[in-house]
């Protein structure tokens, strides 16, 4: 069973290695992904704010993270996403991954990334600098990212 | 019937609206209805909700489409597309 | 430049990534894999020794890692390789990598572990309980992971 | 000309031996010509370096093959594949 968390607190990387090791057992990888907020080119990002659907979103991830554990034979999974205001340069989302083998973690940590960003309810909004905001646009790519793991 | 609607992000915001209870007339038990019986509600639902292209929908916290059925108690959301991650 | 260290000392995953957050400016995303002393089954495994080339090991990374920088746009790369004896669940090798985007820092990192399996000359000794040990073979596999890099 | 060998792993091991120095007589100037020669100054090292299939070598700490010439002064390096990572 994967550790999931939505929420606005912060995470620590070494933390979260700690416990997922603690849970793991004997696992010869593990893999992680941190998404950050990024200060876009041109556009002078501030801050992001994270809006999600409550319920939903627990319910979604907890989805795809049982079909990464079985696919790709984890030992233990945690994914935290955070939500509410997140300022440029902080941490917005972690995947953490064990397995036997390299692989396994690795490609468990893409397929989750790549399912977080289309399959679970979250929208980022953009503060920009001068007060200006805006609602981040769905990217094409994004769904071609998850949809190559239904085809492989 | 009543159902329970929820609206997010740039959709709540244009419709000034994150929650509202509705009773439906008989005949609205699909997603598509309840967006055509929304929309014939006036401004703002109108042109909010038949940008159609870009607004997606959850049935009792499932991704659901135009023809998903809903019935009385369902708690029905209405979002852009997501933009997590 | 990559940050590149080969010797015995532990390393800490969250000062890692505190140093390669430093370094790396503003970004979008981190990965990071991390090796571990598996015991594999069937075969009671105690320890791993890891004897290394001193010199030509540095270098084989650094090129590598030169290699990654450039074909994913690295913002910064911090690579660890442990040497000597470490005990069953201790921490081998760590590949940590920063982009603006998540498909670069991914993919650079399962590039730099599956060349590190293959292109750093580092070799395995098993201890087995009761006192034996053996030379770990090398598997085919990891040719043919690395060798996936050079047709896309 | 005077080169000097380094062996890994279980070569290192079944040679007894991490580290020589060689004088190499003349036309002994390939990888390989180095390989038949030392396999020639008899056992251990005919049998551990001719087993060929499974020893890789480096000069001057580049990958290198049976082809690749060595030069008065080069380091030569005879191991196992490698298993790292």
């Amino acid at each position: 069973m994967a550790f999931i968390r939505v929420g606005p607190e912060d995470f620590d990387l070494g933390q979260e290695m700690a416990a997922l090791r603690g849970e793991a057992g004997d696992i010869g990888a593990v893999a992680s992904f941190i998404g950050i907020v990024r200060g876009a080119a041109g556009a002078p990002i501030t801050a992001m704010t994270l809006e999600h659907y409550p319920g939903m979103t627990e319910r979604a991830i907890a989805r795809m993270a049982a079909e990464a554990e079985m696919r790709f034979a984890l030992s233990a999974c945690r994914i935290i996403h955070r939500t509410g205001c997140i300022p440029i340069a902080g941490q917005i989302v972690l995947v953490l991954t064990a397995a036997g083998h390299r692989k396994a973690a690795l490609e468990a940590t893409s397929f989750l990334i790549d399912w977080l960003k289309v399959a679970a309810p979250f929208w980022k909004k953009e503060h920009l600098a001068g007060g200006m905001e805006r609602w981040v646009d769905a990217q094409a790519a994004d769904d071609s990212a998850a949809a190559r793991w239904q085809s492989s | 019937m009543v159902v329970r609607l929820l609206y997010f992000a740039w959709l709540r915001e244009r419709l000034g609206c994150a929650e509202e209870e509705v009773t439906l007339p008989a005949g609205v038990d699909t997603v598509g209805a309840l967006l055509g019986w929304l929309s014939a509600r006036g401004e703002p639902y109108r042109q909010v909700l038949t940008e159609t292209a870009r607004i997606r929908s959850a049935v009792n916290q499932d991704f659901a489409s135009d023809s998903s059925p809903i019935r009385a108690g369902d708690e029905i959301a209405f979002f852009p597309p997501i933009t997590g991650g």
